[in-house]
Formats: C-alpha cells, sequence, structure tokens
C-alpha cells in the first residue's frame, strides 16, 4: 500500500468519524431537555420578554424542522465556524487554541513520562516475575490502576503543595503576574505537578501490559530456543523481547491519548490549571453548547491522530506487516 | 456411494482456486487413499466431501442425493489436531456422547480410560485426545469417515491401534473411508492400492 | 511434540490451595461490599447531623475518619456517599452490561452488515475520549442522577460488546461447533451448550470488571459537578468538598473518604480475578 | 562423549490443599552419544523425550528436580557447566520455524549464534555466508524474515544455527513434523552428514520409520524411561530384546500393523515394578516387584528381565 493511498484512506475515515460525531453531536443534543436559548442567556432570562425569545430563536433557527437545522449547522461546521463561546466570548477555535497550546505541554511532559517509565518498569517485572521486585511493581501498578484520578491528584496536592510547600498550589503561573511576566522556571514550577500526576497514572497500564507481554515473550519457543544457543536473561531481552514488546507498547502508547485527555479533565480541575480540560468542564457546568461540541470535535481529532501515528509505527516495527502486505 | 463431481473451490472471489475440477467417489465398505503434499487442497477436499464447506462449482452427492442440511451426517471428518475440534469447557464424557453414545466395546478397543470421563481435553495428551474424537464418530449413522492426517501426529503404536479399531468399524457397518495423508506405507497398508495422488 | 507436562505448569500452581483460596477471596470481597451497600440502612442518619463543639478533628477512635468543619462524623458520610455510587454504579454497569452483550452477541452470530455497524459504532465511541463522551452525555440528558447513570450505562458498554462479539465469532468458526452441526444438533442446542458456556463467565467477569470502571466514572462525574446535585451525600461530591478545606490542612477529609472508593474498587476488581479464576477449567481444577 | 545414566526428572506440583504432587516424567534414563554416531530417540507422545533434551541443555522449568548423571566428556555436567556449554558444545536443532524470532532477519539471527560463540561480526557473518552456501541457501535468504521462508528452506536455516557452533553435540527435537517425505529425507540427510564430520547427534522423534531411515543406534523411551538401546539393524534383523521395541517394531505400516493395547502410565501414579508390565505378554510376578535393571544382552541395552529369551 502507498503512502497516498494511506493517507487518503485515513482521511476519509476520518471524514466519516467526525460525520458521525456530528450526527450523534447534534441528535444528543436536539432531544436533550437544555433549552438552548435559556443556556445562551442564563441568568438574565427573566428580563427577556417571550418576543424576544422568539427572536433570538429565528435567528437560531430553531422554529426548523431537525433535518433543515442540521443542514445548516454542518454547513457552518464546514466552513471552520466552530461559533462563539458564551464562557469566554471568544470564538471556539480560538479558546481551544489556547487553551490546548497550555494543556498541551503537560500532556507531552506526562505522556514521554508514562511511556518510559512504564515500559520500563514493565520490562523489570516481567524479566524478573515471581520476585519481589516484581510483586512491588505490581502492587504499585494494580493500586494505581483502581485509583481515581482526581483522588490521586488531591493526595499529591495535599503532600506536596500543603504539606511540604514545594510545588504551588493552583494555576498555571503565580496569582497577580502578567502572562508576559512568568519566567521560565515559575513556568515550569507550576507544569510540575500537575504532569508527574498524570503520569503517575498512565504508567500503571502501560507497565502492566508491558509486563504480560513480556512474560508471554519469555515462554515463547524462539526465547527457548535462544536460551538453548546461550543466550542470557538480559541477551535474550535485549535481542528478542524488545523487539517483540516494542510494538504493542507503541500502540498503547499511542492509544493511551484518549485517557491521558480524560485524565487532563480532572487534573485540571484539581489543580486549577487552565487548560482545555479545565475548559471543557467549564463549557459543560455553565451550558456552553458551542465550546462542547467544540471540544467534542477536537478530542476526537487528537485521539485518531495518536491512533494514525500507532498504524504508522506498526511497519515500520513489523516486517511481517511491512512486506506481507506489499506482496498481498 | 459418496460423489463428488466437478469439484472446485476457492476461498474468496479473487483468491486462487484451492480445488480444481475433482471428480472423485467411494462406495460403502471401500478404502481410498489420498496422497500429497501440504498446499495441495487435501483439506480443504476433505472439507468439501464432508460438508464443512460448500464447493464453488459442483456438487457432492450421496446416493444421488445431496448431503442432508439437518440430522445426522453421514458422512464425517476427523481432523489432525485433536485439541480444536474439542469444546476445551466439556468434559470427555460429555464430548464423547455429543452425537450418540459410544459402545463399551469401541471405547475399551481404543484404551479409553474410565478415569478419563471427568476430566478436561487439556489434561488428556494429543494422542489420547485424538481417540476420544474417534470414539465418538464410530456410530452405525456414520457411512463415511474422510480421515485426514489422522494420526500424524502419533506414534507407530497408537496409529495402529487407532486404524485398526476403525477398519474393524467399517468392516462392521460397511463404512466407507477416505484417509488422507503422506505416509506412503500407512497408505499401502490401508488401502491396498486405492491411491490418487492429488 | 513437547510434553504436556511441561506446558501446563504455570507459575500459580505452586501455590497452594487456590481453589480454596479463590472461594475466600470471592466471600470476602462479596461480604465487604454488602457491607457499604447495606450500611446506611443499618446505621440510619447516626452521624449525619452537625455536632459543632466536635468540628474537624483528625481521625480518632471515636471517629475513624475524623469530623468535618460542621462537625459530621465523616465514616458516617463515606458510608453513606459510597453506598449510594456503589448502588448508581451497580445500575448504570448493569444497564451497560445489558446493551454490550445484546450488541455483541448481534453483531457475532448475525454477522454482515448488521456487525459492520456494531463494530462501527464501537469504533466511533473508542474515538471519544470516554471522560469528554461522558461529560457530553450527562451534560445533555440534564444532569443530575439520571444524568450520571445514562452516561455511565451508555459509554461503557464498548468493550464488553467487543469481548463478546470476539468470543462468539471464535465460538462459532470454532471446528467442534461445526461438528456438532454435522452431528445433527440444532442451532438452539449448539448456542445453549457451545456458546452459553463460553459467552456466560466472559459476561460475568465483564460484567463484574465494569463496576469499578462505572463507580470510578460516576464517582468522577461528582467530583467535577456534573452529576449528582451537591445536597445528595455521593462520594464524588465529598470529595469536592474538601476541595475547600484542603490548604487548612484538614487532610483526612480528601484522604480518607477516598480510601474507601479505592477499597470498594479494588474489590470489585479482585473479585472479577477470582471468578475467572474460578470459572476457567484450566484453573479452576488445582 | 555424553554419557547419561540412571537420570530421573520430577516435576513437584501443588494440587489441592496442602498435598504435593510428585510427576515422575523421566525414570531411571540411560543414553550414551558416541562421536560421530547418530542415536533416535523413540517415544509415544509424553514418554519425556522433549524434556530429556531440555535436561541435557538445563533448560528445565525451576520446579523439576533432576537426579542421577549426566556427563559430557567425561567431566559431570553440573547447572553451571550446561549453562557454559549450552550454544557452545551442545546445540539444539528445533522443532519448527516457530523457534525463530519473528521480528528478526534470518541472517542476522545464525550471524548471533556465531557471535554467541564469540566470534566478531564480521567472522560471524562470513561463516553464516559459507554455511548458508553449504546448504544452498541463497544469499537473498539472509534479507528474509521466518515468516518467508518455505517448509524446506526453513528446516536448512535451523540446521545452519547447529552449524554455526563447534557444538561436538547437536540434539535435534522432532525436526520433521508433518512435513512432506523429500523435506523429511534431505532433513535427516543433513543430521547424517553432521555426525560423518565427528559430531555426536541425538534425534528425537515419535516417527520410528525416520529414525530407522538415519540412525546408528535407536533408544525406545516408554513412560519416561528407556526400554531398550538397539542397533538399527537390530529392527529389521528380528533382534529386538524388549516386548515393547518389538510390539512398536509390529505396529509400523509395512509391518504387522498390530498394536499393543493399553495405554502408557501417568507419571502421577507409576506402578512400583516394571513400567510396561501392564500391557506385557510376557509379565511375571517377578516384573510386578521391582523395576528391572538394565542389562547388556546381545550388544544392546534392555530393561527386561525376560530378554534372554
Amino acid at each position: 500500500m502507498s503512502i497516498l493511498t494511506f493517507t487518503i484512506q485515513k482521511l476519509l475515515r476520518l471524514g466519516l468519524l467526525l460525520l458521525a460525531v456530528a450526527i450523534f453531536t447534534f441528535v444528543l443534543l436536539s432531544f436533550s431537555p437544555i433549552d438552548p436559548v435559556r443556556a445562551y442567556i442564563g441568568a438574565d432570562m427573566l428580563q427577556i420578554s417571550p418576543e424576544q425569545r422568539q427572536l433570538i430563536a429565528e435567528r437560531w433557527g430553531l422554529d426548523q424542522p431537525l433535518i433543515l437545522r442540521f443542514g445548516d449547522w454542518l454547513g457552518q461546521l464546514l466552513q471552520g465556524n466552530l461559533g462563539t463561546s458564551m464562557v469566554y466570548n471568544q470564538p471556539v477555535g480560538e479558546v481551544i487554541a489556547t487553551r490546548f497550546w497550555v494543556s498541551l505541554q503537560m500532556l507531552a511532559i506526562a505522556w514521554l513520562l508514562s511511556g518510559i517509565l512504564g515500559l520500563g518498569l514493565g520490562i523489570l517485572a516481567g524479566a524478573l516475575a515471581g520476585s519481589w521486585t516484581d510483586r512491588i511493581i505490581r502492587l504499585y501498578a494494580y493500586t494505581l490502576a483502581s485509583s481515581p484520578t482526581f483522588w490521586v491528584a488531591l493526595l499529591l496536592l495535599i503532600t506536596f503543595s500543603v504539606s511540604l510547600k514545594v510545588t504551588p498550589i493552583c494555576c498555571a503561573a503565580p496569582p497577580g503576574v502578567l502572562a508576559a511576566d512568568v519566567t521560565i522556571w515559575q513556568h515550569l514550577h507550576h507544569l510540575l505537578l500537575p504532569s508527574i500526576t498524570l503520569s503517575i497514572i498512565g504508567i500503571a497500564n502501560i507497565t502492566l501490559h508491558t509486563r504480560q507481554k513480556l512474560i508471554d515473550v519469555l515462554h515463547s519457543d524462539y526465547i527457548l530456543f535462544a536460551h538453548a544457543q546461550g543466550e542470557s536473561l538480559w541477551g535474550v531481552i535485549r535481542y528478542h523481547g524488545f523487539r517483540n514488546l516494542i510494538l504493542p507498547a507503541l500502540t498503547l502508547q499511542f492509544a493511551s491519548l484518549s485517557e491521558l485527555f480524560g485524565g487532563s479533565v480532572l487534573v485540571e480541575q484539581v489543580f486549577a490549571y487552565p487548560g482545555l480540560g479545565e475548559a471543557t468542564v467549564q463549557a459543560a457546568l455553565r451550558s456552553d453548547i458551542p465550546l462542547l461540541v467544540g471540544i467534542v470535535f477536537f478530542s476526537a481529532l487528537f485521539v485518531y491522530s495518536g491512533n494514525t501515528l500507532a498504524d504508522l509505527a506498526y511497519p515500520i516495527v513489523d516486517p511481517r506487516i511491512r512486506i506481507g502486505g506489499s506482496q498481498s | 456411494m459418496l460423489n463428488g463431481e466437478g469439484l472446485w473451490f476457492r476461498y474468496g472471489a479473487k483468491l486462487p482456486w484451492v480445488v480444481r475440477d475433482r471428480t472423485l467417489s467411494i462406495a460403502p465398505g471401500e478404502v481410498i487413499g489420498l496422497m500429497a503434499p501440504s498446499g495441495h487442497g487435501k483439506t480443504t477436499l476433505g472439507k468439501l466431501l464432508a460438508g464443512y464447506l460448500t464447493p464453488t462449482q459442483g456438487q457432492i452427492t450421496l446416493d444421488d442425493q445431496l448431503l442432508p442440511s439437518q440430522g445426522y451426517c453421514p458422512v464425517q471428518l476427523v481432523f489432525q489436531n485433536p485439541e480444536l475440534s474439542v469444546n476445551p469447557r466439556w468434559r470427555i464424557d460429555q464430548i464423547l456422547r455429543e452425537g450418540y453414545v459410544p459402545r463399551p466395546h469401541y471405547l475399551k478397543a481404543l484404551g479409553i480410560h474410565p478415569g478419563w470421563m471427568t476430566r478436561y481435553p487439556h489434561e488428556l495428551s494429543g494422542g489420547e485426545l485424538q481417540r476420544v474424537a474417534i470414539a465418538r464418530i464410530l456410530n452405525p449413522n456414520t457411512r463415511y469417515l474422510i480421515a485426514d492426517e489422522m494420526t500424524a501426529m502419533l506414534d507407530a503404536n497408537t496409529q495402529a491401534l487407532i486404524w485398526q479399531v476403525v477398519l474393524d468399524f467399517a468392516r462392521d457397518h460397511n463404512m466407507g473411508l477416505m484417509v488422507i495423508s503422506h505416509d506412503k506405507s500407512l497408505l499401502g497398508q490401508l488401502c491396498q492400492g486405492q491411491v490418487i495422488p492429488c | 511434540m513437547t510434553t504436556p507436562v511441561f506446558v501446563a505448569l504455570p507459575i500459580q500452581r505452586l501455590h497452594s490451595n487456590r481453589r480454596q483460596r479463590t472461594f475466600w477471596g470471592i466471600t470476602l470481597c462479596v461480604l465487604f461490599l454488602l457491607v457499604i451497600i447495606l450500611s446506611p440502612w443499618v446505621m440510619g442518619d447516626a452521624g449525619l447531623s452537625p455536632v459543632l463543639p466536635q468540628r474537624n478533628q483528625p481521625p480518632s477512635l471515636a471517629h475513624a475518619f475524623g469530623t468535618d468543619w460542621i462537625g459530621r462524623d465523616m465514616l458516617s458520610r463515606s458510608l453513606h456517599g459510597m453506598s449510594l455510587s456503589l448502588r448508581i454504579g451497580l445500575l448504570a454497569a448493569t444497564m451497560s452490561a445489558l446493551i454490550g452483550t445484546g450488541l455483541g452477541l448481534a453483531a457475532g452470530t448475525l454477522g454482515g452488515w448488521v456487525d459492520a455497524v456494531i463494530t462501527w459504532i464501537i469504533d466511533v465511541f473508542f474515538s471519544l475520549p470516554h471522560l469528554v463522551l461522558l461529560i457530553l452525555i450527562a451534560f445533555a440528558v440534564g444532569g443530575g442522577t439520571t444524568g450520571v447513570i445514562i452516561a455511565v450505562a451508555f459509554t461503557h458498554w464498548t468493550s464488553l460488546a467487543r469481548v463478546i462479539r470476539a468470543e462468539t465469532l471464535q465460538v462459532n468458526s470454532s471446528d467442534y461447533v461445526k461438528l456438532s452441526h454435522r452431528f445433527g444438533r440444532s442451532p438452539l442446542w449448539i448456542a445453549s451448550h457451545h456458546m452459553v458456556p463460553h459467552i456466560i463467565p466472559q459476561l460475568l467477569v465483564g460484567l463484574i470488571l465494569l463496576f469499578p470502571h462505572a463507580i470510578l466514572h460516576e464517582a468522577a462525574l461528582s467530583f467535577i459537578g456534573i452529576g449528582l446535585s451537591p445536597h445528595i451525600p455521593a462520594i464524588g461530591i465529598i470529595l469536592a468538598e474538601s476541595m475547600r478545606h484542603l490548604s487548612t490542612g484538614y487532610w483526612w477529609l480528601g484522604v480518607m473518604p477516598g480510601v474507601l472508593l479505592l477499597l470498594s474498587v479494588k474489590a470489585f476488581d479482585w473479585l472479577g480475578e477470582n471468578v475467572r479464576a474460578l470459572l476457567d477449567p484450566k484453573t479452576s481444577q488445582g | 562423549m555424553l554419557t547419561i545414566s540412571n537420570l530421573s526428572v520430577t516435576f513437584t506440583q501443588y494440587d489441592q490443599g496442602l498435598r504435593r504432587k510428585q510427576l515422575t516424567v523421566i525414570t531411571d534414563l540411560d543414553l550414551t552419544v558416541q562421536p560421530g554416531e547418530v542415536v533416535a530417540v523413540v517415544g509415544a507422545s509424553g514418554s519425556g523425550k522433549s524434556l530429556l533434551a531440555h535436561a541435557i541443555l538445563g533448560i528445565l522449568p525451576d520446579n523439576a528436580q533432576v537426579s542421577g548423571t549426566m556427563e559430557f566428556h567425561g567431566e559431570r555436567l553440573t547447572p553451571k557447566r550446561c549453562k557454559a556449554l549450552r550454544g557452545k558444545d551442545i546445540a539444539l536443532i528445533p522443532q519448527s520455524i516457530g523457534y525463530l524470532d519473528p521480528l528478526m532477519t534470518v541472517g542476522r539471527q545464525v550471524q548471533r549464534v556465531g557471535q554467541l560463540n564469540g566470534l566478531s561480526a564480521p567472522a560471524a557473518r562470513r561463516l553464516r555466508d559459507r554455511t548458508f552456501t553449504r546448504y544452498d541457501l541463497p544469499p537473498t535468504a539472509s534479507r528474509h524474515y521466518p515468516f518467508q521462508l518455505s517448509g524446506g528452506m526453513a528446516r536448512r536455516v535451523l540446521v545452519s544455527t547447529a552449524v554455526m557452533t563447534q557444538a561436538h553435540l547437536l540434539i535435534a527435537d522432532e525436526p520433521t513434523p508433518g512435513l512432506h517425505p523429500d523435506v523429511v529425507t534431505e532433513t535427516l540427510n543433513h543430521l547424517r552428514e553432521l555426525a560423518q564430520e565427528g559430531r555426536g547427534v541425538i534425534l528425537i522423534t515419535h516417527d520410528i520409520e525416520a529414525a530407522l531411515q538415519v540412525a546408528d543406534r535407536v533408544a525406545v523411551f516408554y513412560a519416561g524411561t528407556t526400554v531398550e538401546i538397539a542397533d538399527v539393524q537390530d529392527f529389521a534383523g528380528g533382534n529386538l530384546r524388549h516386548p515393547y521395541t518389538q510390539a512398536l517394531w509390529r505396529s509400523l505400516p509395512q509391518n504387522d500393523f498390530v498394536p499393543v493395547p493399553g495405554n502408557q502410565p501417568s507419571p502421577e501414579n507409576l506402578p512400583r515394578g516394571c513400567l510396561y508390565g501392564d500391557r506385557c505378554s510376557w509379565v511375571t510376578e517377578a516384573c510386578r516387584e521391582a523395576r528391572p535393571p538394565s542389562q547388556f544382552i546381545r550388544q544392546g541395552w534392555v530393561r527386561c528381565i525376560h530378554a534372554e529369551r
């Protein structure tokens, strides 16, 4: 399969996916008990006469049949018009862009940390399966896997910010400092705890999967043969284990973007970190429908890109897909 | 008479033919050998004759009738790997009784130990499990048996034991037998010269 | 051919008394969860009313989880909250399991375009971050308890549906099912004798492992304020409240209810693992 | 070169409750291999053939206890010596392509064997190329992945891994399952060739015909023990000593095709006396009392007290 057909196929799938998300979101919100006009006007609802309401409804096309409204809405979407956020009073595209930039650094650090540490711990536990090292790593991973994300964030906040006072208690910058005056050090300082929290949560899954996969690999016939050839345990892991491990690990690593994004919503809430996750909560709590829909679209795009990257990594690592694919 | 006429088969419209224009027939009580290296469509041919697959072209008839799609199929197939042809969550006695209650005479002849009955398939070895798989088709309603490399993974003694019982049964019940194998001397012993190269 | 003895030696076999331990594990988990669920009826409203002289006490023998800023006993509050969360979680997870089983079975047995459509729906669900989807649904159906239940029920069925579909397909295409058909067994007989013994364990384990997710997500939704009304003492809400008192050093308000939540989730995880071991013929024997 | 006497391998398993289960999978096994000869080890599945290979290579699982002695070049094979020797002086030829790493090119894997034997990377590469030429593998085969090899090529690559070592002892574990007769013959000929170079070869198989085709001597396994070690000529020449070997020979399709009834005893409860006692037509009280010792009768070893008749 050439790169071109691959790209076209992926783009088509993405289009189809976004269309499905669009239909799903639209239908969901159309049948929901939430009155968009009321949601738009909020607390000022009492000061508005029924005639004015009618006008707003007409301007939004709310008196039109469902299918026409959907067509209108989709048309706007296709032109890249996601509407205006009511909470932030800015175009939704802009809100997402600025907010995501703030979240991105946190997500990237967490993603790399959890990937590297998870892989390392998983290999260690898998290679020494049954030992005390393995038990401790497993206990740690299993406990984290069933811990509520926001509670772990709370615990870390209590420990490091409240008791030890080594990290700030909230936000992305010290209060009262203008955005332009924030130093890199201050920036990193505020980024530290949220990123670590997120990565700690991501580690569990990757560790447990890597461990299980390594154990499977170590029980395979080709490892038995490698041992019979005189290869040591670490030689086996270096020459055969790692190669056979990296593919599932990569897939998992890219698939974890979805979990990470969800986790960031909760972590940002706890640390009052002004990223996209916090905006998601604000949009839902304050009925900012355009922003919420925008974020739903954006997150689908984000997760889809992650999965596509994993698909791209497959043939690089596995010759059976690379060569077998080109032959058939 | 089990007849396969002008059989063609492929697994998909764009895939190559696995079976091309084969015609063959087995009479009751007859033992026919089918010899070929792997990858020559022997297994597919066996599955066609036993009704596991439907030929893309051509047809299988039993005494000039199409194979019944309901009820006990008079043509049965025994595979090479017994592990796949038994439900891993069933006990041995349940597996044995699925089609018919086997006669104690045959169980004894096949060396199926009463102690196996309460075990699960993964607790028996391949040779033991294959004997169970064979015992359950030794049923008077089985009029033709397709044995696809039935004893290829077994030792000579178990192989002889199984074939002795199967041949006895075939003789007593006038059952037709098609033996698919790559073992020349086995086919020579079983089929008295009736070996078709594939 | 490798000797079966060589391969049939999982490390776990070395631990003694496995089957008995499995039974104990299951009993213990079920008891623990039952105690939490039933605790509000046993305790009544004791400890829920403010006792101002006993404000902000750290954990002690009298108040194992401490007291809050108006002197309510945190253990009673946490148990009430956890019980509510468990019940909501159970309800939502059961609904989700029903959806998942139905769609998984439909996809696996009907095949063709039904399978294609269901698989695609599952893919679409997987391509949205779980929490974003939860928030969207909970918001769209108007929030509140119903909102949480519907959101959790409609977002957790996908993985179970995948498992059931794969299992159905695998059993359906297996040699022993084809053989059963050649033995003259009716599709209904095959379904009840071959499919059910494979699906039921998957379903049971899948259902049990759904609970912890459902409970965690219920708590997460309540925590960020989209779920239950702030007046209901759900575990997520108790934890959200504790946020306001953290900087004052009342750590137990956040730590202790969280421990209870963690233990409940682990109990379900453990229960699932033990039930899986019990139902698998390969481990249930020795 | 290799002398195994009274080897027993027992697995300890814990059953329900605290009851410990002992599975004796190899009992009082004897075997010798001389340089330049092919010794076939023949037996039904579950007779302990593969475990013997694992025991010699020292790669049994941890819950196995080994007793008896194994000597290699006159010195005892301790776990430490096993570790030092395996892959260098003792090499395994596995049964299928599944024993090669699916994600590494065949060339690199074969080269790695040379490097594990102390060669530098270029030297190992040169030796690999020479070995591939010897076995008619095209130069491009080095760049292939295991899944791209045909059945015959795979076989030759697996033999190449053993040739890369200077091993004096080669253990081929079921090298010919379900293969086309031509490939079987080719593989067996390769093993014969290696023996002619002065190496000792152990051929483990359930296929007695393949064994007779290539071996000098045949060791017959039953329920984890060697019941007989006979020269190949003894089979066709009617000089077999043990009733089981005779039965095995008779059960071949080209001979009488007559089996002995019954089953191999399970390793969980082996009889006190002769392991073959319950299926044997020569059985007497004495057989049920104690395990028969190994005797040298008519130029072969046998564990049967009635073998002289």
